[in-house]
């Protein structure tokens, strides 16, 4: 939805033109019009279709949706780990100023693991089962520091104290299953800050968790930030955990960004639909007991077969109101401003829905 | 650890055993409920009734099979006399008896016979592990392509071929239309390498071919499998370069069930050297058995089976460790 | 929504209102060695004596780390699993060890939904044939046919009737958990055992579920037993709430009592842990957690005394010594420990410094999981 | 591969064409030196003299290292049936009752060790045939002849202190043995070639003698390697002066054993062996070469090998027990697609219109009651004896057969002429290991299967009409298992006639009994001969001295030597 | 990164659309998607059809052969040279001719056309018996030892494991070979012996997916609405079962062609003159220098045949369960 007082502001993101050649970014990591498909039997997936961003270091950038939304492909985009052949990647991805979308593969494996690491959501399926663990992260290590194996074997160590891992130095040579799960998911966590990456991307590393061991890690990955500066990007589908961690929100449906703000504006302010609904059908301990959850109705789109329009409009209970295109108009983003909606709702009706019908009811 | 070995032997004794047990049940028991005497069959075409009869006292066929059994087991732990006409020999343990045709210990025999076999069997693993990974790896890395299908198709037809065709049809070909290939006889490694490996080539390549497709099927299948696995995305995420990715990470995945079904291969290998011995006329074991089986020479059929069970539960066996030993997920308990 | 018909039940509802009674409940399973001859090695104690009631037409919620008991309870009062001790009592009546002939009359009273909703499926049958099996295999009369009464489930839980020819695989996972919640149905039991129903599914569709399963429950007077790990969920629906720990039930209380003023230093450490989806929060939330060292230890060998005092701040050496038991320390709220947690502790002050003293429990190195 | 065969021999006196081996002496030469080339494709069954059978093993043993009191001249053609002393001085004095044989040594025999040989050794060797619990396999005539009732046990059980318990046959000084028969045995001497001629009783190691039996020929052995190789060198304690038979030509004698026959062929054919141990012909492929090829087929040989390969008709078995529908069954008889399957006329054999073959006196090819010389199946006559045997639209029966070579292919080739005239045959297969045991040697399992035609073949262990035809055809010899007489033929008659020809001393009268005899048996159309079979065998040309041996039907191994002296 | 997760959202929207429709009436079988998925892989099709062919020959062998062939066992002798051992003159590919379409057998001069149909019969039907008779007794073992567990389970483990470690060839040959070779009793030994042996295959299979279907929760849920032992094991695991069943048998089938054949091959197998081209091929080895067309033709039609089984079975694997790859 096009809104006068923003129109300026407003990139299309949904132009078939391909990535165009914006200001060069200032920002340390530039996402921009991120789209990623996936030629399949049964025809496109359209996994991202359409996503910006930009992040600075020593910030954390929360991505939540629903399952299937897209949030892992656009991290393992980011890090260029999806198969050339295989999917179809277009858009620019910016880090401190380097283009990675269009930069040799080689390049791009030179920063990965270097600048930017990710920590994945199963450690035990994301580590080799028949490598140990230390010789995981030393190979992580020596890949891009020229050194021995004894230092990097020291650093690795090193790195496993410092993820609280007791006795590292006995542990280093155990293999993944010899570990607990939150303790691999410590390992993993090693593993990927072993070369101080500037970028890191979490993909739910905290799904497989119970909460007490869930709370460990969320505060661990937080003192790591803290202390090394890195952007993280913080995937989850755990409203509490982006809650806990993040400062700015973005929120995915349908391979889309529908809303981007700071995690107070999501969390006070959500104008979405759609962020409404994830609020409304989630109970929170922190509140008196409803009576009843709000539901959203339906359930998630075909990334193949996206509804026309808004993708969010067969389950949004107020399309259509007053004759708004959510049929047939893809909405877009405002960029630029803090708080970015795709919804053809008019602000002020939003906030007005929000503040009438919703806040009283979460 | 050592009492897990401690009981794999126990239970490879104890179905070895069984298998003796039914062996010779079925080889000593079978032929007279089809109303045949096995002493019949070591006598001349001339004996009498008498003679029959002597010569099944002198076998100890007389005896109730379970006596017969537990002489066959005291031969293979303790050995056993026989009986010579003028004086006695000892059969040293392992004594699996005497051949009914040459009177000859039948173990020698196969200890003989073993050489050949075994360079068959080596040649041809070594054949079709590197061909079979080899293409499977490449179908595997060009996955959905033109050289995929074809090499997968291929495959099939290499399973599909019979070896007793395929052997044959080279031998036409090889070594009596173009002559590239010497005929002749199965001659020693040590005495002339060159005619060894020229004879044995062609065995070689048949018995390859058989086992090489589903080689190249199963890498493919678990290539494509661990390809997909969360560890290799890993893997690449750490900026690991493709080669190390691939060579490293997944093949150390790949190799793992490969070294498992190719120990049981080996193990079970007899059954098709059988049929490769006998189509190029080698030697071995192989043909050894088929010869004792056409000549109704029991013990040395008896010999052969339990010597080929022996080689399976081996093989068992060392795959089990060794499975421990590669996957340190698995606990040997 | 429409009311299915009801069929006819023979009132055998006894003079108490406790629907299902637990004593001393244990399940072992044993650690088998050897591949011929088979002999015990050892046992996990997956559900190690607990003691908990139900009563008619109230919702128990069963919170606890991965691997404490929760399913093995589950199957244990839906009698799937065979208890190794204890005596579990429904409706006035002993059950613990009922056959599998013996307990078929009683399926109909208590029912599981099951977490997963890809397995609990299965993929070869019809969702017609999948709901319609307990009519089936209990010889329920159905007046106007299997198909029909199918279809009024079907419309009962929210789904399309027209779906009765449709495979599993071509609905999606709330619809799915949808069908089992149907299945379960069928039979009109009194008691519904549901292992982690939402735990699957997405956040948008978990609240689906639980409106579900709340609205059944007023509506067809439905007592549950519910099993998840997820707090928040657990305090939405449950009237009461037991909190397990290694095989043992911890603490048991009303929810709000149990929420507000949590009496075993376990509740307050999980309930500590829940992340609050509130950005302005976080910094406090964050300085009140009681972060616990390490991980849950093995069921197989268990800390002697009282399990939690590996993790726990408060352990004394008497933990070690003995078993606390189950005691009620306020109105209905039972709790297992020799040292509950006091008043003071649930201050912001308090927490920070049983954060302080959690911090420093010395990490027990549990062995290979 | 192919191998040019250049002529470079010398002093050949018969030039080498097809077949020319059985008609003189091919490369007639007394150059000596060089190695002989045995290849066989399996085992000698054993070397002991005591067990051996089949004609190679008594043709090899013969050669190269067991002399016999007496042995078949080495000779071609019909001289080579006639006994010659051997290991006696000269032919026995035989008392007038027919019952005593006596034999005189030569002096200067030794054994390969230069122990002399004794009378002692030769009666030690022939007791050693009585056990055959533990020496089993070779001929028992000796036993049925020598035995007498004493059931003597082999010189293993003898209770005699030097062993040699044997009554019947004695030995007053070491270089006389007597030999004392029961009844008159007119072939008794053709017994003694078969058996073993002498074995130093400190040798005899039994069972394991045959890893290195002693040696009183021209050659010992070298090594024994079973399943490999068998070497033989001369032997130094042979002395010629005492053997004009034997030519001992080429300084060794080598056996590679266990070739793929395939390989064995293309081996010969290449010249790197001399000649086949075996004797039994080439295989399929190597025949087609030879046959093909003028320059190979020259060196070629299809002697008789003195077996015959025929059917047995039951006497006993309905509907055989009528003789129209054993005649049915000769009429119906297709001999050119048994003579195909047997071969074809070069390696198969000739077709067999009587059950003498050529190499047996009394033999007549002229004897063809039933017209099949041209082959031809001749169904109009069959069908007249199918109505009067009283079964016009024909009947089923059983073949037997063993599940070996080509007989399998020679029973469907019946059985496809039989279905012609409406007889249904069904062939039953067995174990060739027992099949003339038990399988068809004892009439009551014949009884039982309903076996109304057997396949059969028979070869005589000593060229006379007794060693051949008797046992075939004797009422009175049908055993209850190793019966030789499958058909149950049990002609007054013909028994009679027998007994007159068994007692004929004089071989050409003797002969000409056999021949009315073969005539006789014929006339009962219990026996349906189809081929005299012959062996397609190539010879190295660099071997000389090669022609026939009337004896074994093959080349005799003895005479061989080779031209060029490798 | 599976392709799974895509299918199922497309499906659901076809489930959400049809619900507004209002007309959903048939659902789609994972049957009917494998044959959907099957008739797209052209390979796997080609074997298919040719395996069809196969049986419709085996089966109509007798009419086909009046068409095309000569009486089975009719001797042509005028179609061989007898001087060369009844080998089809040379130069005349094996005989053949529009009379006889792949030749003639030597010595014999049996149409060869006429022996591989009927050797299509013979080789079918032991391969098919022998198959469904390990097919029912690895359903048995497997789903007991899968299914029950304890001590059965070691039991019939141990007991597989047996059966796999004897050297299967060497313990058919001695044990046929002892055995009377009469024709009926032939097949049924050698029916028993291939399908006795191969059991274990299918045992095992059986017995993994078992132990893994029993873990699934709707074993458990079956189990809570009161099903028996029977009903689960019929009505809950068996369709299951069903599709690794039957894509292990369509493999287990051309093994056991060419078991059956090897047998023939090395002379223990249905006894002459039943066709069979086992034997027929041992039968060429005598000829095939000089007649290389005998060898040839029996050869190709195992070969084919084979390649035929395994190409279906091979596409049908990957039809029924997209995610197996081998
Ligand atoms: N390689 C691929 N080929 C085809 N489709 C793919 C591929 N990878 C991902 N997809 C599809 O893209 C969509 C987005 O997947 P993605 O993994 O990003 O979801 P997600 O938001 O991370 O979900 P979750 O919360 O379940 O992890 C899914 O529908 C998925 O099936
Ligand atoms: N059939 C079984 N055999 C052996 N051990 C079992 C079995 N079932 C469960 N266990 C063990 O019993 C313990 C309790 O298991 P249970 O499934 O009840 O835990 P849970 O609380 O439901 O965990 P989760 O939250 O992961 O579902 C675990 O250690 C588990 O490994
Ligand atoms: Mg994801
Ligand atoms: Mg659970
Ligand atoms: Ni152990």
């Amino acid at each position: 939805m096009k809104g006068a007082d923003m129109s300026s502001t407003i990139t299309a993101t949904d132009s078939t033109e391909g990535p165009r050649l914006g200001p060069l970014p200032s920002a340390f990591l530039d996402v921009r019009d991120l789209r990623i498909h996936f030629p399949t039997d049964d025809g496109l997936v359209r996994a991202v279709d359409g996503i910006s961003f930009t992040l600075e270091r020593g910030r954390t950038l929360g991505i939540v949706g629903e399952s299937g939304s897209g949030k892992s492909v656009t991290s393992l985009g980011i890090l260029g780990l999806h198969h050339r052949g295989r999917a179809r990647v277009s858009g620019e991805v910016w880090l401190d100023g380097e283009e990675l979308i269009s930069a040799p593969a080689e390049r791009v494996r030179q920063l990965r693991g270097q600048r930017m690491a990710m920590i994945f959501q199963d450690p035990l399926t994301a580590m080799h089962p028949y490598f140990t663990v230390g010789a995981q992260i030393i190979e992580a290590y020596r890949v891009h520091h020229k050194v021995a194996k004894s230092v990097a074997r020291k650093r690795a160590i090193d790195l496993l104290g410092r993820v609280g891992i007791p006795q590292p130095a006995r542990r280093v040579d155990d293999y993944p299953h010899q570990f607990s799960g939150g303790m691999r998911q410590r390992a993993m966590i090693a593993m990927a800050l072993v070369n101080n990456p500037e970028l890191l991307i979490a993909d739910e590393p905290t799904t497989a968790l119970d909460v007490t061991v869930q709370a460990q890690i969320l505060d661990l990955i937080r003192d790591l930030q803290e202390e090394f500066g890195s952007a993280v990007i913080m995937i989850t589908h755990d409203l509490g955990v982006v809650a806990e961690l993040a400062d700015d929100i973005l929120v995915m449906y349908g391979g889309k960004c529908v809303e981007e703000g700071t995690a107070q504006t999501i969390f006070r302010r959500p104008e979405h639909p759609y962020a409404w609904g994830l609020l409304g059908s989630m109970p929170r301990v922190d509140r008196s007991v409803r009576d009843r959850l709000i539901p959203i109705k339906g359930s998630p789109p075909s990334l193949i077969n996206l509804p026309g329009g808004c993708a969010f409009h067969p389950r949004c209970p107020y399309q259509g109101r007053n004759g708004i295109p959510c049929r047939t108009e893809v909405p877009t983003l405002a960029e630029g401003s803090d708080h970015g909606v795709a919804c053809h709702i008019p602000p002020s009706d939003r906030r007005r829905i929000f503040a009438e019908d919703i806040a009283p009811a979460l | 650890m050592t009492h897990y070995i401690l009981r794999r032997v126990l239970t490879s004794v104890v179905l070895m055993i069984i298998i003796s047990m039914i062996t010779f049940g079925v080889f000593f028991m079978v032929p007279k409920l089809a109303g045949t005497n096995p002493a019949e069959l070591y006598v001349g075409k001339q004996a009498t009734p008498a003679d029959v009869a002597a010569t099944a006292r002198k076998l100890g066929l007389d005896q109730p099979v379970t006596v017969q059994y537990a002489r066959f087991v005291k031969g293979l732990v303790a050995g056993r006399d026989f009986d010579d006409g003028p004086n006695k020999t000892h059969c040293a343990a392992p004594c699996f008896g005497y051949s009914f045709r040459n009177d000859r210990p039948v173990w020698p025999l196969l200890l003989d016979r073993l050489p050949v076999t075994i360079s068959l069997a080596v040649g041809a693993a070594v054949i079709w592990l590197i061909g079979g990974v080899l293409a499977g790896v490449i179908s595997a890395l060009r996955r959905g392509g033109a050289l995929d299908r074809t090499v997968m198709v291929l495959a099939l037809a290499g399973v599909s071929l019979p070896i007793y065709f395929t052997g044959l049809l080279a031998q036409l070909v090889f070594v009596h239309q173009l002559h590239w290939l010497p005929g002749g006889e199965y001659v020693n490694l040590w005495d002339d390498p060159a005619g060894w490996a020229g004879k044995l080539f062609l065995g070689w390549v048949t018995l390859a071919l058989l086992y090489a497709a589903t080689y190249a099927r199963l890498t493919r299948a678990q290539m494509l499998e661990t390809v997909s696995e969360d560890y290799v995305r890993t893997a690449r995420a750490k900026g690991l370069r493709e080669r190390t990715v691939i060579g490293k990470h997944v093949m150390r995945s790949v190799l793992t069930p490969i070294v498992t079904i190719f120990g049981l291969d080996i193990g079970s290998l007899l059954g098709g050297a059988i049929l490769t011995e006998s189509v190029f006329g080698l030697p071995g074991i192989g043909r050894l058995s088929i010869d004792a089986v056409n000549t109704k020479d029991l013990p040395v059929v008896l010999g052969v089976t339990l010597f080929g069970a022996l080689f399976i539960v081996l093989a068992n066996f060392v795959v089990d460790l060794l499975y421990a030993v590669i996957d340190p997920r698995v606990r040997l308990a | 929504m429409p009311t299915i018909s009801q069929t006819e039940r023979t009132p055998s509802r006894p003079a108490t209102d406790d629907l299902l009674q637990v004593s001393g409940l244990e399940k072992h399973f044993p650690i088998t060695h050897g591949a011929v001859i088979r002999r015990a090695v050892g046992a996990v104690r997956a559900v190690d004596g607990i003691d908990f009631t139900v009563r008619s037409g109230e919702t128990l919620g069963l919170v606890g780390e991965s691997g404490c008991g929760k399913s093995t309870t589950g199957r244990l009062i839906s009698r799937l699993l065979e208890p190794t001790g204890g005596k579990i009592v429904f409706e006035g009546r002993d059950i613990t060890h009922l056959s599998t002939r013996e307990m078929r009359p009683l399926r109909r009273e208590v029912q599981m939904i099951f977490q997963d909703p890809y397995s609990s499926l299965n993929p070869r049958h019809t969702v017609g044939a999948i709901v319609g099996a307990p009519f089936r295999v209990q010889h329920i009369p159905t007046p106007q046919g299997t198909k029909r009464a199918v279809q009024e489930l079907l419309e009962l839980v929210g789904l399309n009737p027209e779906h009765y020819n449709r495979y599993p695989h071509e609905f999606s996972g709330g619809q799915r958990q949808r069908i089992g919640i149907a299945r379960a149905l069928a039979l009109r039991p009194k008691l519904i055992v549901a292992d982690e129903p939402v735990s699957a599914l997405d956040v948008s569709i978990q609240a689906q579920v639980v409106n579900l399963l709340d609205d059944l429950q007023r509506e067809l007077n439905l007592t549950y037993v519910l099993i998840a790990h997820d707090l928040s969920v657990v305090r939405h629906i449950s009237d009461r709430v037991a909190v397990m720990y290694l095989g043992k039930i911890v603490e048991v209380g009303p929810r709000d009592a149990l929420y507000a003023a949590p009496l075993h230093p376990y509740t307050l450490a999980l309930l500590s842990a829940v992340p609050v989806p509130d950005p302005d929060r976080r910094d406090r939330a964050q300085r009140e957690r009681i972060l616990l060292t390490g991980d849950v230890p093995s069921p197989i060998d268990p800390p002697s005394g009282c399990r939690f005092r590996t993790r726990c701040w408060k352990a004394q050496e008497l933990c070690a010594r003995e078993v606390p038991p189950l005691r009620e320390l306020a109105a209905g709220q039972l709790v297992a420990c020799h040292f509950p947690v006091e008043e003071v502790e649930r201050t912001p002050q308090g927490r920070v410094s049983a954060q302080r003293a959690a911090a420093e429990v010395p990490p027990v190195t549990t062995g290979p999981a | 591969g192919t191998s040019e065969s250049k002529d470079e021999e010398k002093g050949s006196t018969v030039s080498a064409e097809f077949n020319a081996g059985t008609k003189g002496i091919v490369n007639a030469s007394d150059k000596k030196g060089g190695t002989l080339r045995f290849g066989y494709s399996s085992d000698p069954d054993s070397l002991d003299p005591t067990r051996i059978y089949y004609a190679s093993g008594q043709n090899f043993m013969r050669s190269f290292y067991n002399r016999t009191l007496l042995t078949p001249d080495s000779k071609p053609g019909e001289d080579g049936l006639k006994l010659q002393p051997d290991l006696a001085e000269a032919m026995p004095e035989i008392s007038a009752d027919k019952l005593t044989y006596t034999f005189k040594l030569k002096n200067g025999l030794k054994f390969e060790d230069g122990a002399p040989v004794t009378s002692k050794d030769v009666k030690y060797a022939i007791e050693r045939t009585f056990a055959q619990d533990v020496l089993s396999g070779g001929p028992t005539y000796l036993i049925d002849q020598l035995d007498q009732g004493q059931n003597y046990p082999g010189p293993y059980k003898d209770t005699d202190p030097e062993k040699l318990g044997l009554k019947s046959v004695q030995t007053p000084d070491d270089k006389t043995i007597v030999f004392k028969l029961a009844k008159p045995f007119p072939d008794f001497l053709y017994l003694l070639p078969m058996a073993p001629g002498a074995v130093p009783r400190a040798k005899d190691t039994g069972a394991k003698y045959t890893e290195h039996p002693v040696s009183t020929g021209p050659y010992m052995f070298e090594t024994v390697d079973p399943g490999k190789k068998i070497t033989m060198v001369r032997n130094p304690n042979w002395d010629p002066a005492t053997d004009p038979i034997r030519k001992a030509l080429p300084d060794r004698v080598e056996m590679t054993l266990q070739m793929q026959p395939d390989e064995l062929d293309k081996q010969l054919l290449d010249g790197t062996l001399d000649l086949d141990f075996g004797q039994t012909g080439v295989q399929q492929s190597g025949q087609a070469k030879i046959l093909l090829d003028k320059n190979l087929k020259k060196n070629a040989d299809e002697p008789v090998t003195g077996f015959i390969r025929y059917f047995t008709i039951s006497t006993k078995v309905p509907p055989f027990d009528n003789i129209h529908c054993r005649k049915a069954v000769q009429y119906a008889a297709d001999k050119v697609a048994l003579q195909t399957a047997r071969g074809g006329a070069d390696a198969g054999g000739d077709i067999a219109t009587n059950m003498l073959p050529p190499n047996i006196a009394g033999h007549d090819p002229k004897l063809d009651p039933f017209g099949t010389k041209q082959g031809k199946p001749q169904v109009d006559k069959a069908k007249e004896e199918l109505v009067a045997c009283g079964k016009p639209n024909g009947f089923e029966t059983k073949i037997a057969v063993r599940n070996r070579g080509k007989e399998p292919k020679t029973a469907e080739a019946l059985q496809q002429a039989l279905a012609q005239v409406g007889i249904k045959a069904t062939i039953d297969q067995s174990d060739a290991s027992l099949y003339f045991r038990s399988t068809i040697g004892s009439p009551d399992n014949v009884h039982k299967k309903g076996y109304g035609i057997m396949t059969a073949g028979w070869g005589a262990d000593f060229p006379t009409g007794t060693g051949f035809l008797q046992v075939l055809v004797d009422g009175r010899l049908i055993q209850a298992s190793g019966n030789n007489n499958y058909a149950e033929l049990n002609d007054p008659e013909i028994n009679g006639m027998i007994d007159q020809a068994t007692a004929e001393t004089d071989p050409k009268k003797a002969a000409d009994l056999w021949g009315q005899i073969n005539a006789k048996v014929m006339d009962t159309a219990t026996q349906l001969p189809f081929v005299y079979d012959k062996a397609l065998n190539y010879r190295n040309p660099r071997l000389t001295n090669v022609y026939v041996y009337s004896y074994f039907g093959e080349w005799d191994f003895g005479s061989l030597g080779v031209s060029d002296g490798k | 990164m599976t392709v799974g997760p895509v299918t199922a959202p497309a499906e659901t929207q076809a489930v959400e659309e049809a619900s507004v429709a209002g007309t959903a009436i048939e659902g789609r079988s994972l049957g009917r998607i494998a044959w959907t998925r099957l008739k797209r892989d052209r390979v796997a099709m080609a074997g298919g059809v040719t395996v069809l062919l196969l049986i419709l020959v085996a089966v109509l062998a007798p009419l086909i052969n009046k068409a095309f062939g000569h009486p089975v066992n009719e001797y042509h002798q005028d179609k061989i040279d007898p001087n060369l051992g009844g080998i089809p003159p040379v130069g005349t590919w094996g005989g053949i001719s529009r009379e006889f379409l792949l030749g003639v057998q030597p010595v014999t001069g049996r149409d060869l056309f006429s022996q591989i149909i009927y050797g299509a019969q013979t080789s079918l039907l032991i391969a098919f018996t022998a198959t469904l008779l390990a097919v029912a007794i690895g359903i048995v073992v497997g789903v007991s030892a899968g299914f029950f567990g304890g001590w059965l389970d070691s039991l019939f483990s141990r007991f597989m494991d047996l059966v796999l470690a004897f050297p299967l060839i060497l313990f058919a040959i001695a044990l046929i070979s002892v055995l009377p070779p009469t024709k009926g009793f032939r097949i049924a030994v050698m029916i028993i012996i291939i399908g006795g042996f191969s059991w274990p295959y299918i045992g095992r299979i059986v017995r993994g997916q078992t132990l893994s279907l029993r873990e699934r929760e709707f074993v458990e849920s079956a189990r809570s609405i009161g099903s028996s032992n029977f009903r689960i094991i019929f009505k809950e695991l068996l369709p299951n079962l069903a599709a690794p069943i039957l894509v292990y048998s369509t493999l287990i089938i051309p093994t056991n062609i060419l078991f059956e054949a090897a047998l023939s091959f090395l002379g223990v197998g249905v006894p002459p003159p039943t066709p069979s081209w086992g034997r027929l091929l041992s039968d060429a080895v005598q000829f095939y220098e000089y007649d290389p067309m005998y060898m040839f033709v029996p050869g190709m039609a195992i070969f084919l045949t084979v390649l035929a089984f395994n190409l279906f079975g091979d596409g049908l694997r990957d039809a029924l369960d997209p995610r197996a790859n081998r």
